[in-house]
């Protein structure tokens, strides 16, 4: 279980949001909404440990992600507005460097990956040459070889189109079914059924 | 104790303090001058240009002593995330950059009437030549982070890469000049061995008191500043700022 | 007694261009220390006493009263 | 069974070597720059075979020395642009082994190339050539320095303004200590000296960097990416 509690975020000196407290249980999916520059993001990679609330903290099963370190972050998979991938890197060694600095199998079928996401022809294309929505979905491809139970996904929407959205939000709810936890910003609508819970950032 | 680790706390002591220690780093300076100047003898050899030693060796040894606690500070900052440390390093750098010019500079003025040369590649002038440069770096890369806390842990780390390299930095220097400087080169560190008179130990130390209580002074009224540009969101800025007249402090 | 005349003093043996160059060097020093660190806190002081003021005033009247203060 | 640390480091070390690979001009360019800066010496101060040769020690080293500085840009900058930083920081391995794997492959392409073409400028400069070996010895064992302490500095100074400049503020004076015994080793071996303490004291920097600097670029990393 994923536990916040009376986190406080600033950035520079502007407060972002103050006292937040909610918790993700094992198949639910967490909504996270709110306007642009409403603390959206840096919500997500205080989740992941990648920024330092200024007060309060995010525990995983009891027990604060500062002390867990290295054994939260094996739970752990996060999908930023970066999307991680080097341009003159085919798209097959990215997803490759990609697991294999996730943890993930050495032996991961990484040529299964890129066929759920429709690039099994660009596999050897330097991804450079890709077009946005095939870095996206490159990077996406990181949740279908590397097994975790926490998901935190920062816009996973942009630049799909609406083939490999639909199959993003069928991901999306296999993964909940299965007991996982989703944290999630899209400004796109979400077509997840299972148990969705809401927080907007910017009351 | 724990109470005044509070920026607010800290911020008031700090007021009611710097008055006090003001007037000791005065009577202290005033007093140390009088021994140094006035009453101590010529040196045999050097006659009165050693007199430059009761200003040159306190700002050496504070220069080095301020980027120790610069790291040490940068170091409770963060691993306690403990502001005020963040702010004690914060407010320390300058002082210890402006000492280290003085060091460079009277070392300089020094070494012209012994050496017969401003600048020689001494080891001490030359490690003090390097800590200035650690100086400089340190308060360029908080300065270039706009983002407070970032800009500290950051300053943090360098200081603590700095203070484990000052004394490889010292020695490589010392020998690098014993190879390069046949060893009859009077040293500016001869006149402090253990053989030295007391009438000329006495205002050396004084004026190192001096220098230390000045250090704190100093750092005190700069922290003030830290505390209120930092905690500018906290009430009792607010407050300071709404009065728009100093109430917690006497001194300006 | 070290010193036979003010002038001794002054002269430092000869070396007064160094020991005093030395002396006023330091003085320069350590006056900038203080005279900075206290300029410092009052311009924040200032910035912040501005930045209150332009969060007060009506978004319309702010630009005027800022002149006026 | 999931991917070990050394797994991840090699998965990390070769990753780099094959970008090096595909853009071997950011790889070139400092070398072509270390080439560039030792020859303009006998320029600056004339071509007597003397006089060069005296100055050929210190040349070499601070060309090094300014060559190495030049690549640390490349050390995180792009990975930090294009998110993969961020990745590596949440790899479920402690982030200090991974950083080394990195400056590890920065070596390789950066100091030990510098190590290979030294003897060719060390001729150019007239450098005895029974100095060119210490030469080489001392850059064996002073550029794995450079670059350890240099990525505290790249860390350090990742999304920075103006961070070029002063990643060489913060960076060379940290670097003296190098410079003044590798210099020193191949001075003294020209002019026939015993070199051994100057390799034991390179030796003990080596490992006081290999133990200190990537846990201080591993904080620094974490503190930029906050």
């Amino acid at each position: 279980m994923l536990q916040v509690v009376d986190l406080t975020c600033s950035r520079g000196d502007r407060a972002l949001f103050e006292k937040l407290s909610f918790s993700v249980q094992p198949g639910e999916l967490l909504y996270v909404q709110g306007a642009n520059g409403s603390g959206k993001t840096t919500l997500l990679r205080t989740l992941c440990g990648l920024s330092q609330p200024a007060d309060g903290e995010v525990r995983w099963q009891g027990t604060p992600i500062g002390q867990l370190a290295d054994d939260y972050r094996s739970q752990l998979c996060y999908i930023g507005h970066a999307n991680g991938i080097q341009g003159d890197l085919s798209a097959a060694e990215n997803l490759r460097f990609g697991t294999c600095v996730g943890g993930a199998d050495s032996h991961a079928d990484i040529a299964a990956a890129l066929e759920r996401v429709g690039l099994t022809k660009a596999a050897r294309l330097p991804a450079k040459f890709l077009s946005q929505g095939q870095k996206r979905r490159l990077a996406l491809a990181r949740l279908l070889v590397v097994t975790k139970p926490l998901w935190i996904l920062d816009e996973p929407l942009t630049a799909l189109d609406v083939h490999f959205g639909a199959i993003m939000n069928e991901r999306l709810t296999a993964h909940v079914a299965a007991g996982g936890l989703v944290v999630i910003t899209s400004h796109q609508e979400l077509a997840v059924t299972g148990p969705i819970s809401k927080i907007r950032l910017d009351s | 104790m724990y109470k005044y680790a509070s920026p607010k706390n800290f911020y008031a002591l700090a007021g009611r303090l710097i008055p006090w220690l003001g007037t000791i780093t005065l009577l202290l300076f005033v007093f140390g001058l009088y021994l140094g100047l006035y009453v101590a003898p010529p040196d045999y050899q050097q006659g009165d240009s050693y007199r430059i030693m009761f200003i040159h060796v306190p700002a050496a040894w504070m220069s080095m002593f301020i980027y120790v606690m610069m790291a040490g500070a940068g170091l409770v900052g963060l691993v306690w995330n403990i502001k005020l440390a963040d702010m004690l390093a914060t407010a320390s750098a300058p002082i210890g950059a402006s000492l280290t010019l003085m060091a460079l500079v009277t070392g300089s003025l020094w070494g012209k009437p012994t050496w017969g040369t401003y600048w020689v590649w001494d080891a001490r002038l030359t490690s003090e030549l390097l800590l200035f440069f650690l100086y400089m770096g340190f308060m360029a890369l908080q300065a270039a982070i706009d983002d407070p806390r970032r800009s500290a842990r950051a300053g943090a780390v360098l200081a603590l890469v700095g203070v484990v390299d000052i004394p490889i930095i010292h020695f490589s220097v010392v020998w690098w000049n014993t190879l390069h400087q046949p060893a009859s080169i009077g040293s500016l560190g001869r006149i402090v061995s253990p053989t030295i008179y007391p009438s000329m130990l006495h205002p050396l130390l004084i004026m190192s008191i001096a220098f230390f209580v000045f250090y704190f002074t100093v750092v005190l009224i700069r922290m003030r500043g830290e505390i209120l540009a930092r905690e500018r969101h906290t009430g009792w800025v607010t407050q300071i700022v709404r009065s728009g007249m100093e109430t917690q402090g006497k001194f300006p | 007694m070290i010193w036979h005349s003010w002038h001794a003093f002054f002269a430092m043996g000869g070396y007064a261009d160094y020991v005093w160059g030395a002396y006023g060097f330091a003085t320069l020093v350590l006056f900038w220390n203080v005279v900075s660190a206290v300029r410092k806190r009052k311009a924040v002081l200032k910035m912040l006493r501005e930045l209150a003021l332009a969060e007060q005033a009506p978004k319309e009247t702010g630009a005027q009263r800022y002149v006026s203060e | 069974m999931s991917q070990n640390l050394l797994g991840t480091a090699r998965c990390i070390f070769q990753r780099d070597l094959i970008l090096a690979a595909r853009k071997p001009a950011d790889v070139a360019t400092p070398l072509a720059f270390f080439v560039i800066v030792s020859s303009l010496f006998p320029l600056g101060v004339g071509p007597e075979p003397d006089v060069l040769s005296r100055l050929a020690p210190g040349v070499l080293w601070v060309a090094a020395l300014l060559a190495t500085m030049l690549s640390l840009g490349r050390l995180f900058a792009g990975d930090h642009a294009d998110g993969t930083l961020e990745q590596m920081t949440l790899s479920p391995h402690p982030l200090t082994p991974l950083v080394f794997a990195k400056v590890a492959a920065h070596w390789v392409t950066s100091g030990l190339l510098l190590v290979v073409l030294s003897p060719l400028l060390a001729m150019q400069l007239n450098l005895p050539a029974h100095a060119m070996g210490t030469l080489a010895v001392t850059l064996l064992l002073g550029t794995p320095v450079l670059s350890l302490l240099g990525s505290v500095g790249a860390a350090l100074t990742l999304g920075v303004r103006g961070g070029g400049v002063l990643l060489s503020l913060l960076v060379l004076p940290l670097y003296t200590p190098v410079l003044i015994f590798g210099a020193g080793a191949v001075t003294a071996s020209a002019s026939g000296l015993d070199t051994k303490a100057y390799f034991s004291l390179l030796g003990a920097f080596l490992l006081l960097a290999l133990g200190f600097a990537p846990w201080a670029t591993a904080a620094a990393l974490r503190i930029s990416l906050d």
